[in-house]
């Protein structure tokens, strides 16, 4: 039975899905950089403090950035050693790719709750403004990314159906927690978003059912045709990750290395 | 002379004749370095060592990928140390930006595969950085002239 | 294959469904075309009375038949009908209908994307229009220019409908988007290089990047809008340092790609029509698509000349002023090309070429008022002014408009096997042209003369009152002229298949297969030797002639296998995944609790990834 | 045949459109220009139309001429049974050429078109470099205009005053949001871009009104924010200017009370002072502020000064003529003319509906404000209205005296007499009592007579600050003695 359409005819010789997937990312490109031209464009224009040489703290930031990295190299060892046939070690790196990004969006929830309790969210100054939601959209796509590459590492790696439970259901706790804390710290601030519960509740929602669904079809479908269709999932994955780690490489540079001195506008 | 630049190009950039990105699969499809200059060789023995670290299928070694990681790290604590060194002045802008599109080139050359892929790819997704690149550039510009 | 087991929560269409739900799950690209068609001509009508409405308030001066807030609402509310739930899914039905057939491709390369689109942009446009219903439509025009759009002064919920409304449409045309282009890429017929791709398919993939690179900028200026509305932050607040001009920048950087958005398919059209009516190929074939390229490129660096009255500065707006000029160059190669494609031609009128001619016509006149005000002086008596909606009234429906019944009339054999009737469509072509140009010549004068753009009223003493009511007057003729057509396309429904499958003659590949083409459309793929390739298939002595390409395939011709073309099964997932997402979106319009159909959008949202994800893999 | 007959009528009717429309120049005409900078904007827009002209005729009828000449015709051949068969044309695809002359061509002309335009940008940007221009601030409110001379001190609204042959700048500012000066026969439209200021200039050669409106879409009641700008030779508009500063007759009525109570949070009337500008800016700014931060209880808001408005043309933003029957319909029901007025909204006196307040008591603020005339200037007309015989009031005591003035100078309208009961401000009920320990150092009587000439001084707690109009400084100090014996006696 000849089936997927997309295997017969084939201009280029690139998979369907690699080439949207890099056209999504050429979009992208102009979604943060919509996001990076707004926060340079408002540079020094704040009217009131708390001021970007206030607030900013670059070593953290850098040993954030440096993780961020090295997420990136593990997603690139994990790609490479999948595609070579190692499944179980390219499942490790994925997982570790995974727990470095979580790091990541431990520093990123630490620096928006330390933000908030010196005075500055996104209510504050156009610098909180921008700032708060141009790294929150960074961090959005980390999460996401977080979560593809957990589902991905414990298709293989979990043996029994309680281990992937066991294992989803950790790190998606730490992501709640991690939203709840910078809910209740920064954004709880904002008066339309109830609390952090009824978030929390939605993500357990959303997760969970995700989740737990995913891997119930996942272990009915150990073919050679799954894996395969895996094997170009997880390098699409790994696309959609480095570019989260190139996005944040120019919000470093932008945001902490040449705005950190920033002070009050000379007007 | 345009000879000339095209052939340093096509050896920076590693084009093969038929312009894709492409490694040339074995040393001797390199073009010859030219003897008289005088970077010729080192270009020939480092273009010899990455074609052993990087296969011939486009997927690098994973010490390839930890060198790439090396010097990724090692960027990233250079700017860190240089944002600290105060004479820079007004220089320190273009000192990061330099820095910083490095790493970004290296992430997505290596990492993203793109400088073994299909240029198609490349095209897509510069069309997309470059322009950002300009809006920001130009918003600057408009936002910043007070008339 | 293994067979899965599915879980009964997520359960799967039969393999032919029928009756209702055989169009809500399918994945068919033609039927999804179909229904682009059918809902964007709804909300054309829809746009259309809110046209009229405008045209009755202001057929005299101090007109009461609408308060200025209502008013308000309606000429928003047509502004944005118009864009982005008529022209550009108008646009879309074409792009679903013809890029498969044209490129020789059994269906877009992710079918069920394409479905999501769909549904993605129905819901999208109901949400816009549910604020109607609760009396608080938008009413800070299409452009929603800052701090017009802040709370302080619009505290309602109207401009919230239109940024959440906007975001869905967005969503709709960004997946819209990824999916046309990954296919004109990769799906076309062996042996069709780029350079013999038909314009049409050309100008789909120019609008497509277009789209793909303009919506993210807007998708940012929403969320920061709706940040500013929602949750107190100042993006575009001046009393907190924010920048109400960085809102009009953000707003024309995609505003302007969008213009080429909407008018670029009809050009497409246009290249069409007129080589198959006047049995010629189309004239400097790379000189039309360069120039269309050309204009999607210049596109991006012009946003500025709708700001020319912002005070940029003499520098910016000379700068402006002068690219917004250099895309005159490539528009006029495109209007010559055409001239010269119907040049000692052997032409027959038929309302689609007549529709198509009209086209030049009026998108000439267009043009040439955009050209008066591309210089910012002259642009600063014109700016915001009724010259102005003339301008864009001559561009996006004596263009786009009248380019897309033309591809109506050019494909609706295609599309059902039967034409629509000729000389009821003469008389539709007439009384549109004339009530068209009734209602819009003269708003030319009136700008000049010194009315300005979105006021509900206007006094006695100003001498505007004749023009005004002869506009009116036209606007009645055109409404008139959309009634023939639906009368039109149920005349037509009634009768007999008449059309064969290649009833104009045509050249491209869509004609060499039945009418209406069969679910898989082609037996088999075709293999593509010369631009034009079913053209010179019928008249190979014409071939010699020729030099659209010729020289044969450079690419290695595949193997085709000939069994029984297996398409994508329907699925119920598309649907419910646009439809949680927009409710999710809707949840978040501050209304008495709105957080809990937020909720439930996203439950639905959630069960649909998730059947979504069951999908079997090799459809 | 039936295919020729439509193209005629829509040539037809392309032609009688045109011929309408084409009426005679009216006063908002872009056409009619008053002024070097109008004249050399429809200069380049002529320049540009003629070039354009030429094209249409070209284009258009290379296209008519190769509808009609290039017809398929299936037309039988003379002599014979037979038909012209339906055969292919010449396949043509191109002639690269002509593609290189329509796209030097066109880029040729551009560049005609472009050079001039450059040109023209760069003149009307600034002023002559020689010349003397006067400066005028012009501020877009929702949806009035504010004019400010900030040389000469002055402020007013929704009437320019300029003099002819004389280049004005204007620096256009907002507050609110964008709004577009625009004056169609004097220059081409400028933004009021709220947090940056933008500078245009004009100049009109001839005396006269010119009508101008706000050109950028900007809320509820945007097509009915017009202004006028009125163009006087030099010596007139010197009148004028002397004019603004020179006070009006004193003025006791009734009207003056109720204008003090209700309209004076909001509207300045005393802008003929020494020192007067300086304060009606920060007034203005007050009066935004309370609005903006404080939009739920607000009752003020940026309005038009009123100095003088006697001697306007215009009310209610150049909507009607400046008669009494008018102003009394405006004060009665302002979305009788304006639908959406922030006057209407936020005013306590309104709230949404109609003025609170009788009849004759509108009338009497119609009369008052009619009656707010330069000293000297000419006698205005006031719908026929006789002068009123003010009848010469005698007081016996101080106390008595200044319960008229607590009544008649708008006291009242804020502060009643009962215990427990505000109107705006705190009630006057045992005000002697509770008056000597609000500020140390002041007794009783020094307390209250600074409260009533400078309110902000001292604010009692739970009101808000600057609400008290700061104009009673302009009573003489027997009325101020009066009042404050009065206040005394109040228990």
């Amino acid at each position: 039975m000849s089936t997927a359409i997309e295997e017969h005819v084939n201009s280029t010789g690139v998979d369907n899905k690699k080439l949207m997937m890099w056209i999504f990312l050429g979009s992208d490109c102009l979604f943060f950089g919509s996001f990076i031209s707004t926060y340079l464009v408002y540079r020094n224009r704040s009217l009131a403090g708390p001021y970007p040489n206030e607030i900013l703290d670059i070593p953290i930031t850098t040993v954030s950035t440096f993780v961020l990295l090295m997420s990136s190299l593990a997603m690139v060892l994990a790609v490479s050693y999948v595609q070579r046939g190692s499944q179980v070690i390219g499942r490790y790196w994925t997982l570790a790719t995974a727990l470095l990004g979580l790091v990541f969006m431990g520093f990123q929830v630490y620096e928006f709750s330390h933000f908030a309790h010196l005075g500055l969210t996104p209510r504050t100054n156009i610098f909180g403004s921008t700032f708060f939601v141009m790294t929150g959209f960074h961090g959005g796509h980390v999460t996401f990314g977080v979560i593809w590459l957990v589902i991905f590492a414990i298709s293989r790696l979990a043996e029994s159906l309680k281990q992937k439970l066991l294992i989803i259901g950790s790190v998606f706790s730490v992501i709640i927690a991690m939203a709840g804390t910078m809910m209740t710290h920064t954004l709880d601030v904002i008066p339309n978003i109830p609390s952090a519960v009824a978030y929390s509740v939605f993500g357990i929602g959303l997760i969970g059912t995700i989740g737990s669904l995913y891997l119930l079809k996942t272990s009915d479908t150990q073919n050679i045709e799954s894996i395969k269709k895996e094997e170009g999932n997880l390098e699409l994955a790994g696309l959609y990750w480095h570019f989260v780690d190139i996005v944040w490489i120019v919000i470093f540079t932008v945001v902490y290395l040449i705005s950190a001195n920033d002070g009050a506008p000379l007007l | 002379m345009k000879k000339l630049f095209r052939n340093i190009w096509n050896q920076f950039l590693g084009h093969s004749t038929d312009g894709y990105f492409r490694v040339p699969d074995t040393p001797q499809d390199l073009p010859e370095p030219e003897n008289d200059t005088p970077w010729a060789g080192t270009l020939k023995l480092s273009m010899e060592k990455f074609n052993k670290l990087t296969r011939k299928n486009g997927h690098g070694t994973p010490a390839f990928y930890a060198i790439v990681g090396l010097i990724l790290a090692v960027i990233t604590l250079v700017e860190f140390l240089i944002f600290y060194v105060e004479s820079l002045g007004v220089l320190l802008i273009p000192i990061m930006l330099i820095l910083s599109l490095m790493k970004f080139v290296i992430v997505v050359a290596f990492f993203m595969h793109l400088r073994f892929d299909n240029k198609l790819f490349t095209y897509l997704f510069f069309a997309g950085f470059i322009l950002a690149a300009v809006i920001a550039v130009a918003l600057l510009v408009l936002l910043a002239i007070k008339p | 294959m293994t067979t899965i087991s599915y879980p009964t929560l997520i359960p799967r269409p039969k393999e032919y469904v029928s009756g209702v739900w055989s169009w809500l799950t399918t994945v068919d690209h033609k039927k999804i075309g179909t229904m682009y068609g059918v809902i964007a001509f709804f909300w054309f009508l829809v746009g259309g009375i809110e046209a009229l409405l405008i045209r009755i308030q202001l057929s005299g001066p101090e007109g009461k038949f609408l308060t200025p807030e209502v008013y308000n609402q309606v000429f928003t509310m047509h502004g944005t009908t118009m864009i982005f739930l008529v022209v550009m899914p108008l646009s879309a039905a074409f792009f679903n209908w013809m890029v498969p057939l044209m490129i020789g491709a059994r269906d877009v390369a992710f079918p069920r994307l394409n479905a999501f689109s769909l549904w993605a942009f129905l819901f999208g446009g109901i949400l816009l229009n549910i604020s109607w219903f609760t009396g608080e439509a938008p009413n800070a025009g299409w452009f929603a220019y800052a701090p017009n759009t802040e709370v302080p002064f619009n505290p309602k919920n109207g401009v919230t409908y239109w940024i959440l409304g906007l975001q869905v449409l967005g969503i709709a045309s960004l997946a819209a988007g990824f999916n046309f282009l990954t296919t004109i890429i990769n799906m076309r017929a062996p042996g069709m290089t780029f350079m013999k791709l038909p314009v049409f398919i050309w100008m789909t993939a120019v609008v497509n990047v277009l789209i793909v690179l303009a919506f993210p900028v807007i998708t940012v200026a929403l969320i920061q809008l709706q940040f500013d509305r929602l949750y107190g932050t100042h993006f575009f607040n001046p009393v907190m340092g924010g920048d109400p001009v960085m809102w009009q920048h953000m707003f024309w950087l995609f505003g302007h790609p969008e213009v080429y958005i909407l008018i670029l398919p009809a050009m497409g059209i246009v290249s069409e029509v007129l080589p198959t009516f006047s049995k010629k190929p189309i004239f400097g074939y790379p000189f039309i698509v360069f120039s269309g390229i050309g204009i999607g490129f210049l596109g991006w660096f012009v946003w500025s000349h709708h700001m020319f009255t912002v005070g940029l500065g003499p520098a910016a707006n000379a700068a402006f002023s002068i690219s917004t000029m250099l895309i005159a160059v490539p528009t006029g190669v495109k209007i010559f090309n055409w001239i010269g494609t119907l040049w000692g031609g052997s032409i027959r009128a038929t309302p689609a070429l007549l529709f198509s001619i009209a086209f030049i016509g009026m998108f000439v006149i267009g043009g040439l008022s955009g050209v008066t005000h591309a210089a910012p002086p002259s642009d600063a008596q014109q700016q915001d002014t009724y010259y102005v909606v003339a301008h864009f009234h001559y561009v996006l429906f004596g263009g786009a408009l009248l380019g897309l019944w033309s591809g109506i009339y050019y494909w609706w054999p295609k599309f059902t096997g039967k034409f629509l009737n000729e000389k009821i469509g003469y008389l539709h072509f007439t009384v549109v042209l004339i009530g068209f140009n009734i209602t819009f010549f003269p708003m030319h004068w009136l700008g000049l003369d010194g009315m300005p753009r979105r006021i509900a009223t206007y006094p006695e003493s100003m001498g505007w009152e004749v023009s005004n009511l002869v506009a009116s007057l036209g606007s009645f003729i055109l409404g008139f002229g959309v009634l023939i057509f639906i009368y039109n396309v149920i005349y037509s429904r009634k009768g007999p298949k008449n059309a064969g499958n290649d009833p104009w003659d045509g050249r491209t590949l869509e004609w060499s297969i039945p009418s209406p083409p069969p679910h898989y459309n082609f037996e088999t793929i075709p293999e593509v030797k010369y631009r034009d390739d079913f053209w010179y298939k019928k008249y190979p002595e014409l071939a010699n002639e020729s030099h659209g390409g010729g020289s044969g395939s450079e690419e290695d011709s595949h193997g085709e296998s000939h069994s029984e073309p297996h398409m994508p099964d329907p699925s119920y997932y598309p649907l419910f995944l646009g439809l949680g997402m927009s409710i999710m979106i809707g949840g978040f319009i501050p209304f008495t609790g709105h957080w809990i159909v937020c909720g439930v959008g996203l439950a639905i949202f959630i069960w649909s990834f998730l059947g979504w994800c069951y999908e079997p893999v090799n459809d | 045949m039936t295919s020729k007959l439509p193209k005629y009528l829509a040539l037809f009717s392309l032609v009688w459109v045109f011929i309408i429309s084409c009426s005679p120049q009216h006063q908002q005409s872009t056409f009619a220009n008053a002024g070097p900078v109008a004249q050399q904007q429809s200069n380049l827009y002529y320049l540009m139309f003629w070039i354009a002209a030429l094209i249409f005729v070209l284009v258009q009828g290379a296209l008519i001429f190769a509808l009609l000449n290039f017809r398929r015709r299936e037309k039988p051949i003379p002599g014979s049974d037979f038909t012209v068969p339906d055969i292919p044309p010449k396949q043509v695809h191109g002639n690269t050429k002509l593609e290189i002359i329509w796209t030097i061509i066109p880029a040729l002309i551009l560049i005609v078109i472009a050079v001039p335009t450059v040109q023209t940008i760069y003149d009307t940007y600034q002023p002559p470099e020689d010349s003397d221009p006067l400066e005028v601030v012009a501020m877009g409110h929702q949806w009035w205009w504010e004019f400010r001379y900030p040389d000469e001190g002055i402020v007013t609204a929704n009437e320019l005053f300029i003099p002819t042959d004389r280049p004005i700048r204007i620096t256009l500012q907002s507050q609110d949001v964008i709004h577009s000066f625009w004056v169609p026969q004097a220059a081409g439209k400028k933004d009021t871009v709220p947090g940056n200021t933008n500078v245009m200039w004009l100049q009109i050669d001839e005396p006269g009104n010119y009508s101008g409106q706000c050109a950028e879409f900007c809320g509820v009641a945007h097509a009915r924010m017009r202004f006028r700008v009125i163009a006087e030779e030099e010596a007139d508009f010197n009148t004028w200017m002397d004019a603004m500063k020179t006070p009006p007759k004193m003025d006791t009525s009734d009207g003056y009370g109720l204008f003090l109570a209700h309209c004076s949070m909001c509207h300045s009337i005393d802008s003929y002072n020494e020192g007067s500008y300086e304060k009606e800016l920060t007034m203005q700014d007050e009066r935004w502020d309370d609005w903006y931060f404080n939009q739920e209880e607000s009752v003020r808001v940026s309005a038009p000064n009123l100095t003088h408005l006697g001697i306007r043309s215009m009310l209610a933003a150049g909507q009607k003529d400046m008669t009494k029957e008018n102003l009394i319909t405006w004060i009665k029901d302002p979305s009788e003319f304006k639908q959406g007025t922030r006057m209407q909204s936020v005013a306590s006196v309104y709230k949404g509906g109609p003025a609170k307040l009788e009849d004759h008591e509108i009338e009497a603020i119609a009369d008052y404000l009619l009656a707010q005339i330069p000293d000297g200037w000419g006698v205005v007309k006031t719908g026929g209205e006789t002068e009123e015989e003010v009848e010469a009031v005698v007081w016996n005591t101080p106390e008595e005296h200044g319960e008229y003035l607590f009544v008649n100078q708008g006291c009242a309208g804020c502060h009643s007499l009962n215990e427990e009961e505000v109107i705006v401000g705190p009630s006057m009920y045992g005000l002697y009592d509770r008056s000597g320990d609000k500020v140390p150092g002041l007794s009783a009587e020094e307390y209250i007579y600074q409260s009533i000439v400078y309110p902000n001084e001292y604010i009692v707690e739970g009101y808000p600050a600057n609400v008290m109009p700061q104009i009673f400084i302009n009573l003489s100090e027997e009325e101020l003695q009066a009042l404050v014996s009065y206040l005394k006696t109040i228990e």
